[in-house]
């Protein structure tokens, strides 16, 4: 067991996949010689040399195809789109061809790419640089959406994602790199090592694609989220005071019904909360299926935590993220009813 | 202040009612061209890109440097699969008609591309075809039954029922499956091609798009990624001059051949009279050792023309004069071929009715063998269970879910 | 007033446009000479001239920034995408620019571009020509989506697209360009011209985008669609002989949520229909609203009704098309609770 | 059979710790390019992509037919735009590691581009501009407090807080607003030159970008579409040798010159000596005049150096030798202006000195009214209000509402 951050955690996974598995490659802008922008493939360059670690031209859409074409011909490529809002030019190789290929060919043909990208804002990054879009990847059958909130889950979930032959989408929330983050940002920053997630081990382990994991068990108040927003809604709970059942959705798609269902069963009150904007955010899908598979237990309409519906707004990124008070205030309208 | 210029909107010169005009298209002599090594310094080479290397002269001889000297069971397996293509397009085209099959499209005068590129390569290659490639699969020896399986979308066919027809793939054959949308082979064929340099493995990959396919930026990324990693592939636009309705100076052809696309990537173009079998071979040989031999990627133009429509949806008297194709200056691949067979004296006319003959009659059976194995309209079919397979490498639980539910609705017996 | 079927009531809405302000002008592949591969700018131009109706390069992507920058000078660009399912090159100049500009800019500088785009499937086009991706455009903030179900609705919509100073997205539906379609592939296919709906002002006339229309009123359910499925789901609600309420949608983004929440507090259930796929269809959306504002009236889950998760497939399209079947089944699943 | 090649992966020449080495950059001697009348045929005029315009010799003096024969007080107002800029930039620098702005990109050691281009535009012309193109503003005449408020988000923040500093726009100066997303712009300021032309106005446009961004897809968007209508517009790629980490090979500048990216479509490329003011200037009206008159567009490829980090997030001494601008063979074009001035007893070192001071004051001024407009850290700043308008020409409702739900939240006065 180490302590390693997030970044450590993401290129541990990578190191050992890289090691345990020749056809594994990393590919991307700046992700060779440097590094990557935020690190994250720091090292593996010098380790695997220039064929396993490739620097890219910048374009999304090119990674996205050449990463494509590598996975056909049997290499398993882990594609780094440098921030989330860049992941735009790639979107119909994505949509169209990544997740649609094993489909249209009946099987025959199917490429195993993970892409990584950082998202999520907190880090006055403005309008392109802390963008959320998870939830368009949601609506897409045939790829898989992963977003880990802590350095173990990172590995462990990273791991599963290269060695999965269906296509994942692996959003790494740039917020909680270099460690947790509650949402409030006058508070000092904390790092990974005091964490209990921050311990990491330094071999191979893997956390299975398709389960949500129980943060923290509670009986009054069922809350659905994921990435920076599970360290928010810990924070928002432990201030209320309420007993209430945190859960890390950890994978988007597929999504863990079972796991959501049992508890909203049990505790009759939901609220979802994520960064991304709140119309069709994926919120919207937690609702919807909340609502549907819990109907007759819920005792108060579900409350979603969303960012505002606009871009996110540099100077103003403390009223535009969805912080502690905002979850309060969510926590308090569905507990105000018997 | 003087005036201020207006826009340039690319005019065709012949419109329906009007007489074809091919003026703009510059054509070479017959031999003209030079035939540089395998490895010139692309900067040495762009000219290629802007003349047309032609084999074929009017007198159905065959001349110059880039002449393969093709032997003649070579000859005759281009004629065969250049003239299986014809009779598959045209016996698919009638089955629509027939409503028997939902869609189709030919690739009537530009059989020589499919055929004679796919002669140039080796059986490892892995190809990127468009839509228009079906000569392809014919000629690694499909067969046509498969082809017509997949048209029919039959309890037979490799798509599974999910594609419409002539979305074909072969993965044996290693030819890779076609999407509807235009271009997002072509950088795929590429990252396939580095694949293959980064474990040090033979096999090259090849790709086809069409002239107005260029305009898509995947077709731009194809050219940086190949240029930058010099990546062992070879990519070909085939030039028949129209994209349904639009003809090819909407892709910017009107200015610069598409050969010279990469030339400012120094990737080196060439152009080919895309009608001249044996200058396709020949050029699609030389580009392929290129990209074997590690000396980086080549894009060929291959100048042709779409005889047919567009598709079986597309009416083209509606935007071309109805007989451009007589006037079309390169001719009809397969008759041109013939001649220079016929000439050499390793071909007659009789023979060739009896080839054409024979090749009917086998496309003939092979469709009704296909249509024994059922067709969309009147099945039988695969169960529409499968259409929940494929999706993920195994059934995920929503989806079983969904599975089940159609199989409740479908079960309450009211009309669907 | 005369009748006209969808493409013509498009066309026209657009000749009336280019007639009335020198500033409109269309671009897109096909569109010119040949007037689109479903004839919706046919004439125009003969018209209007070959500097307002462009014939394009095949390439979404430059279609849209070209719009864009257009519009930014002082233009008013309709861009038609020629199916749905390739508005993806096009995706980042969407999101990124089309969206964002004004925003990101104070407000100094906006395009009022219009992108038509036929969607849906129907019509044996297969995985790549049916798509629906509307929910994708519904979570981005800064663009309005519109989709509408007639010919009425089309031309007066249309022309609110063009005169509108945010960009839209705006959907046809073309399984019913020639006709309307109640999901019964066995049927003789009927005309727009006995359709009330078929009846068009042939002047400028506008309907208004933000409302949705009451197609039918209705006391037990409420039924929330658009497109295609509002014909499919008014013969479904008929068949079943149940006295629904049936709400054309029409606009996504901005959502009339009024006219939702009134008919929802009357009639206690809901069920959504639309012929995308399911996982964060529009119809998450819509059922999430409905519960956040309806709760205390529902008498039982909101049903959602939507394409399977998967490709729609080319020679199973009537199993995946979400017929009058899955319809009444869905209304059948509300209606068994009291 | 032979050994299969390796994939080709492009290597800096010198990395940290070793030589700058820029033997890679082809340079052609001060005078030595012809300057071909605006209308040339594209055709005629390739080989201008491959040479590059200089005018400024080692001895300072003006030579060849590209010199612009620039008046006193223009050569001043170049000089002026350029030092204004170094001086704002290195401000600006200096505020953020002071914590006072959040982030900063500098133009270092490229002013001539922007400053240049600017001069040899028409006021009416619309700018498309890269983020690293703020002498753009600075020539134009725009108050640098504007810019320094943008920086600090404050009140006066012409993007209203919602963009990370550096993030300008003009309108009434005719500038563009920046996209955080490379190259976008590109192909938007196509469009922009297309409505001009289909308006029949006089304005063209130009545009920049870096040799990095050339990879995006939007590029030969912007390429397809300016050569296919002809497009009233300059395309500029400033390549200043690197994007982040990654030297310019890595966007396929290893080959070909960048200038040589439109060939293919008939753009004439013209590279240019980016450190050369008078070289700029010279070939960018050369260019503004073919757009003007109708010939089309041009692609001029600017050789220039990053010379500071890419921006206040990038340590560049982790990828490449920290003395590389000092061995940088183009120099700095302010040095070199200066010295041109000087050899022509138009300046002198006194003179440039006291305008050095000048505009340190004029600057640190400016940064004294921009604070008292307030900053991102203490205020004053505009009301998060703010944040909901302008995602729609008017506020929708359901922002209304989120905007009243807001209100709500930080009225509960609790720590938000
Ligand atoms: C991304 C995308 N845009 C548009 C289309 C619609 N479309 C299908 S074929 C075609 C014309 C293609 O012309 P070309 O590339 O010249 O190939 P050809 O049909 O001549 O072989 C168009 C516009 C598509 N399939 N995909
Ligand atoms: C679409 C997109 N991809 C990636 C980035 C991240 N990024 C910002 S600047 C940059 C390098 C650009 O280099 P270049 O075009 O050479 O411009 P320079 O910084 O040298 O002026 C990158 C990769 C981005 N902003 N947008
Ligand atoms: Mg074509
Ligand atoms: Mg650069």
């Amino acid at each position: 067991m180490a302590r390693m951050n997030m970044i450590q955690a993401l290129n541990s996974a990578m190191d050992v996949m890289m090691e345990r598995d020749a056809s594994v490659l990393v590919l991307g802008e700046d992700v060779g010689y440097f590094g990557g922008v935020f690190n994250c493939t720091g090292g593996l360059y010098e380790k695997y040399g220039k064929h396993r670690v490739l620097d890219t031209p910048i374009a999304e859409g090119g990674i996205l195809a050449a990463a494509i074409g590598m996975g056909v011909n049997g290499l398993r490529p882990i594609a780094e789109i440098q921030f989330a809002d860049y992941i735009y030019p790639a979107f119909d190789q994505i949509v169209s061809e990544l997740a649609r290929l094993r489909y249209r060919s009946g099987g025959d043909f199917w490429s195993p790419v993970t892409v990584r990208t950082p998202c999520g804002g907190g880090i006055r990054g403005g309008q392109t640089h802390s963008q959320s879009p998870e939830a368009t990847f949601t609506q897409v059958c045939g790829i898989k959406v992963v977003m880990p909130s802590n350095p173990y889950d990172a590995k462990g979930l990273l791991i599963s994602s290269i060695e999965d032959d269906d296509p994942v989408i692996f959003f790494e929330p740039k917020r909680l790199y270099n460690g947790p983050f509650d949402g409030d940002p006058d508070k000092p920053s904390v790092s990974w090592s005091a964490h209990e997630r921050g311990e990491v081990p330094e071999e191979y382990y893997a956390v299975p694609i398709g389960c949500a994991d129980v943060v923290r068990s509670g009986s009054e108040v069922t809350v659905l989220t994921y990435g920076t927003m599970v360290h928010v809604c810990a924070q928002a709970i432990e201030r209320m005071g309420i007993d209430a059942e945190l859960i890390d959705i950890r994978t988007l798609a597929p999504l863990d019904i079972e796991t959501i269902k049992t508890s909203v069963q049990k505790t009759g009150r939901c609220i979802t909360a994520h960064e991304a904007t709140r119309i069709s955010g994926f919120g919207a899908e937690l609702s919807a299926v909340v609502q549907e598979e819990c109907f007759w237990s819920l005792k108060a309409p579900i409350v979603r935590v969303a960012g505002w519906d606009t871009p996110y707004p540099h100077a103003f990124e403390w009223d535009y993220f969805p912080g502690q008070e905002r979850v309060i205030h969510a926590l308090e309208q569905v507990m105000v009813y018997e | 202040m003087s005036k201020a210029p207006r826009l340039h909107i690319p005019q065709r010169s012949s419109r329906p009612g009007e007489e074809p005009d091919f003026s703009y298209v510059e054509l070479s002599q017959p031999g003209a061209v030079d035939r540089p090594a395998t490895d010139t310094p692309s900067k040495e080479i762009e000219s290629l890109a802007l003349s047309m290397v032609r084999v074929l002269d009017e007198n159905h001889r065959a001349v110059g440097p880039w002449d393969p000297k093709l032997g003649d069971s070579q000859m005759q397996h281009a004629l065969t699969c250049m003239l299986k293509t014809r009779i598959f397009d045209a016996r698919m085209l009638r089955m629509h008609r027939q409503g028997k099959i939902s869609f189709y499209m030919q690739s009537l005068g530009e059989e020589a591309v499919s055929v004679a590129q796919c002669m140039a390569l080796q059986s490892e290659d892995m190809l990127f075809p468009s839509y228009r490639n079906q000569g392809l699969h014919i000629t690694r020896g499909r067969d046509v039954v498969d082809l017509m399986n997949q048209c029919l979308s039959n309890q037979m066919d490799g798509c599974k029922g999910r594609q419409m027809p002539i979305m074909y793939h072969w993965k044996e054959g290693n030819i890779f499956s076609i999407s509807g949308n235009l271009t997002t082979q072509v950088p795929q064929a590429v990252g396939w091609a580095m694949a293959s340099a980064i474990k040090g493995e033979h096999p090259i990959a090849a790709t086809w798009l069409g002239d107005g396919s260029t305009a898509e930026a995947d077709f731009y990324h194809a050219l940086t990624f190949a240029s930058v990693y010099k990546a062992p592939v070879v990519l070909n636009v085939v030039n028949n001059q129209w994209a349904i309705s639009t003809f090819q100076a909407f892709a910017g052809g009107g200015h610069r051949p598409f050969a010279a696309r990469g030339l400012g990537f120094g990737i080196p173009g060439i152009r080919v009279d895309g009608n001249d079998v044996l200058a396709v071979y020949a050029v699609t040989r030389w580009a392929a050792e290129r990209a074997r031999s590690g000396v980086g990627p080549t894009l060929i133009e291959l100048v042709t023309y779409r005889a047919g429509a567009h598709s079986t949806s597309d009416d083209p008297s509606r935007y071309r004069p109805k007989n451009e194709w007589e006037q079309w200056p390169l001719g009809d691949p397969i008759e041109r071929l013939k001649q220079h067979m016929i000439s050499n004296k390793k071909w007659t006319e009789s023979k060739h009715a009896k080839l054409s003959k024979k090749l009917e009659q086998e496309v003939a059976e092979s469709w009704k063998q296909a249509e024994n194995n059922g067709s969309l309209a009147h099945g039988p079919r695969l169960h529409e269970d499968s259409m929940f397979e494929d999706v993920y490498k195994t059934v995920p639980k929503h989806l079983q879910k969904q599975r089940e539910e159609l199989k409740r609705i479908k079960k309450r017996g009211v009309s669907s």
